[in-house]
């Protein structure tokens, strides 16, 4: 399989055509937009937390394959999580998407991990992160977060 | 072939020849212009203005000699006229601060378009929260052209300047600036052109279009990266007060007092860019060598190819359809982000820009986020349209 | 031998083998800082931080390797801590526009010091006159050295910021600035360092020196002109307004306001001079590869070699005794003008400057209009300054 | 003789060395102050004009032997001409500096021709022309000229 067709695995042209969570909800206690600068990527998280635990994430925005899908697997993955294994969670799909790794991504990460091959696509990286940054920022009470 | 006089352009990208259709971004450089770069710093190294000696005047001829390349190229009167700058945003910066700050009152307006580049938005709106001005906005329609139908009423006793790109980069619309100065110079507001998509493709004649100042940007226009000058009418230049302070631009100095050099010294402190100054004045040479004209007519061509290629694809949309424009497509195809269209036509060997082009603007009118954007240059040829084609089409197999 | 890896130095000029000691003004550069340049528009032509393609991945990733390559050479906590400028000059103004001025009120002062390059003086004249506040100046001494025995006193509850040259280039001198920084920050006064003339010469680590703001020259440094950085402390940076307006330091526009991007991007408005840059980081690699320490120490031999040739020659006064210096000597020769000396042996392939240097109240100070300046780097060689002593000798003879 | 030798001739050095109505006068009606700002080279021109004839001239400043050679062959040739002719004088030393010349030079100039020779020195013609800029404003009630 090629790099590209790494990258538009089936898995992500599926998440990317039936986003899950996708649209503003009626209520959520935290939310948090994410902004790419240079390519004008916008991603919005809206949270639900009760007791510490993340009741429901949903996102919405206009954004790229990439970015879609990672937000559709974001919040999937971390519905029913803690605050503090979301932000765990966080820093270990940071941790992947870096230049050193990270061993034991699909145990950690599930399904999520798939998206390292977005790697080999320096220029994309960003997208994937994007909704991340805005859980983050929607985690710790920040109304925005910027990739760049 | 012109095309052979740009080394970058042959290269393979993913295994595949390079397709540079990133122009509006920023173009190539033909070898001359980096010849002339390298040239000076091999042979001519010294600083400008300073010295009595023989590099030193050799450099300093160099640098004055590019100065009246460029004055050639846009018909100043003089190369007096003209301020060595990094690009076209330290232009719109310069004459923000120095020669519209100074004359804006709370209340007081500028005029721009709906066509800008951030470039020349993001200035003016530092100058009205430092003074109290306000920005207004001359609308646009469907195919990207300003509307000029109430263009009169816009202008109003409280305008003070106006700044208004001459090509979009974003859809390749060119405006009529010649008429714009007319109009805003009958309610006697000075008016500067952003000419940085300009200069590569058309012939400009700053007198002609009579506009108070004009801006270049060396990178767009074949020249390379930190270099531009800005064009400013003689009385407002003389007038104005200086912009950075330091080496060259004074001719006293104690710690009471500086009295400042003529122009265009007055604006050019510090040590500027000697070899992008020079390699600038050769991208103008070359310019003028292949002549403007040529330029303009082989683009035509390109476009009206380009434009009948993309319409053939199904489902590809182009934004902007301006009656005058320049080789630039901003297009979206259905159910493909444009940066994942971006992403697999690089894999194709094909180099185009998608996003907001730094006229998010343009978009909020459009209501997308981005588009793709291929903007040509006369170096590219037919056979390298079909390739987009071709790679667009795998785009879409890829999301069928 | 390292001489060879500048290009320029090997040359006749009035038919004699070109001596260059006009290192201040500006340097030569080594091949691979050409190189690099050239490279750059050879083979990854592209505008940085905004194509999803191969090309502008490229060109990004060589121009913020540059920054990196910079931070090391100055030791920055980070890369983010530098902003890319066109050279020191820019360096200053943007400090004194985006920093200073906001905290002055009428009747507040900033210090800098009799040693000053006009670069360093004019803009916080400029920023004096916009906010009425007063410069105030560290005398010198007549060798050259600034006074520091009442320094305390002219720190006042009124001085809001000090700016000092860490090496003076009409004199050599090199200033205690870390010293000086330590007292100002007992007074809680922020400082910045202008290191025009320092990174060529000396090990510069802006975390040890503890400045506020340090400001680097690419072109005096062996990089190409326009090129230069300029550091700052992080809490310092994140809380500045930007500089100019335009493409890359927003990350949204609308007519009705913009969001700024974070530091460094805010301060970097629309395409950077990208090979400028990428030439400043090939030759922060050449001066770490040859080692700092390698070249401070080659210029100590060169000093004092020179200086003692000069002083072989009867009627010559030599400005400038500081203990420490830097490889450059100020003089002058009873009876002759230097605008004289410099011309006579340019006809010798000698390269020197003459004149006020940039920095006219130094010679207020000495109270002549100027002086011949031989500036020397590394490269030179004790055989160059024979030939500037026998072509001086020459010079006398002439107006014998 | 080669051409610094040229630029150096025995009437310049004796000029530098002995300059001619140098010095700050007692009275004048005229004064300007010629700056060259990239040398730093300045010269002061004292004019006593009556019935629009030069009846004197001096100059000051510290300068270097091509500027002191061609201020005090300046006043000399001024001194008793009428304030018109100076001016005339004034252009055609400009034009015989110009890369174009001045055909017949030495008829106009006189002896103050002998300067052709600095031309072959780009960077000192600003030399030879600062006090000629300075007598001109000084014609033209202005109080500083600049040669940049
Ligand atoms: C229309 C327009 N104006 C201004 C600019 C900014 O020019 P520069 O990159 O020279 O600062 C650009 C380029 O990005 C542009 O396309
Ligand atoms: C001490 C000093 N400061 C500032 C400058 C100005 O630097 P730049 O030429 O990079 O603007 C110079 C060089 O002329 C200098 O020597």
């Amino acid at each position: 399989m090629s790099d590209l067709n790494k990258l538009y695995k089936q898995q992500v042209l599926e998440h990317n055509k039936n986003p899950k969570n996708y649209g503003q909800p009626a209520h959520w206690t935290h939310h948090a937009e994410g902004l790419n600068a240079i390519c004008g990527d916008q991603v919005h998280v809206y949270l639900t937390i009760q007791d510490n635990t993340i009741e429901a994430a949903h996102f919405a925005g206009d954004s790229c394959a990439i970015s879609m899908a990672s937000a559709s697997m974001m919040t999937e993955l971390i519905t029913g999580q803690s605050t503090f294994d979301a932000l765990h969670l966080f820093a270990s799909f940071k941790q992947m998407m870096s230049p050193e790794g990270l061993p034991d991504a699909e145990h950690i990460l599930g399904p999520v991990a798939c998206l390292v091959s977005v790697k080999k696509f320096p220029s994309r990286i960003k997208s994937a992160l994007l909704c991340w940054y805005a859980l983050n920022a929607a985690l710790n009470g920040q109304a925005t977060a910027t990739t760049e | 072939m012109l095309r052979e006089a740009f080394p970058c352009l042959h290269q393979q990208v993913n295994g595949k020849p390079l397709v540079y259709f990133d122009n509006a971004a920023t173009a190539m450089r033909p070898q001359v212009v980096i010849d002339a770069v390298t040239d000076y710093y091999c042979h001519h190294n010294a600083n400008i203005h300073r010295g009595v000696h023989c590099l030193s005047g050799r450099a300093t001829d160099l640098y004055e000699q590019a100065r009246a390349s460029l004055a050639r190229l846009i018909n100043a009167p003089s190369p007096d006229n003209l301020i060595f700058v990094r690009g076209c945003t330290e232009g719109v910066n310069l004459v923000a601060q120095t020669f519209v700050r100074e004359r804006l009152q709370p209340g007081d307006e500028i005029l721009i378009s709906h066509l800008e580049h951030h470039s020349n938005i993001v200035p003016w709106q530092i100058v009205c929260q430092q003074t109290g001005a306000k920005l207004k906005v001359i609308p646009m329609n469907d195919q990207g052209e300003l509307v000029l139908d109430n263009f009169d009423t816009l202008m109003t006793e409280r305008t003070k300047f106006m700044s208004v790109v001459h090509v979009s980069n974003a859809l390749g619309t060119i405006n009529p600036v010649k008429e714009l100065v007319q109009k805003a110079h009958a309610k006697n507001i000075p008016v500067m052109i952003d000419g940085a998509q300009a200069t590569p493709h058309l012939k400009v004649d700053v007198q002609d279009i009579g506009c108070d100042f004009y801006t270049v940007s060396g990178h767009k226009m074949y020249g390379p990266t930190g270099s531009g000058v800005l064009y400013g009418k003689a009385e407002h230049l003389d007038a104005m007060p200086p912009y950075h302070g330091g080496g060259e631009m004074i001719s006293k100095v104690t710690f009471e007092e500086s009295i400042y050099n003529k122009v265009p010294a007055k604006f050019e402190a510090g040590t500027p860019n000697i070899a992008g100054g020079i390699g600038l004045g050769a991208a103008a040479e070359f310019i003028m060598d292949v002549g403007i004209n040529t330029i303009t007519e082989r683009e035509d061509v390109l476009k009206k190819y380009t434009e009948q290629a993309l319409q053939g694809i199904d489902g590809l949309r182009i934004l902007g359809q301006a009656q005058h424009k320049s080789p630039v497509f901003s297009f979206l195809i259905d159910g493909i982000h444009p940066h994942d269209i971006g992403t697999i036509i690089d894999h194709h060997g094909v180099a185009i820009r998608t996003g907001h082009h730094c006229t998010m603007p343009i978009f909020q009118f459009f209501d997308v986020p981005g588009s793709c954007r291929a903007s040509l240059a006369f170096y590219n040829t037919e056979q390298e349209v079909d390739i987009l084609v071709e790679s667009l089409n795998q785009a879409k197999a890829m999301f069928a």
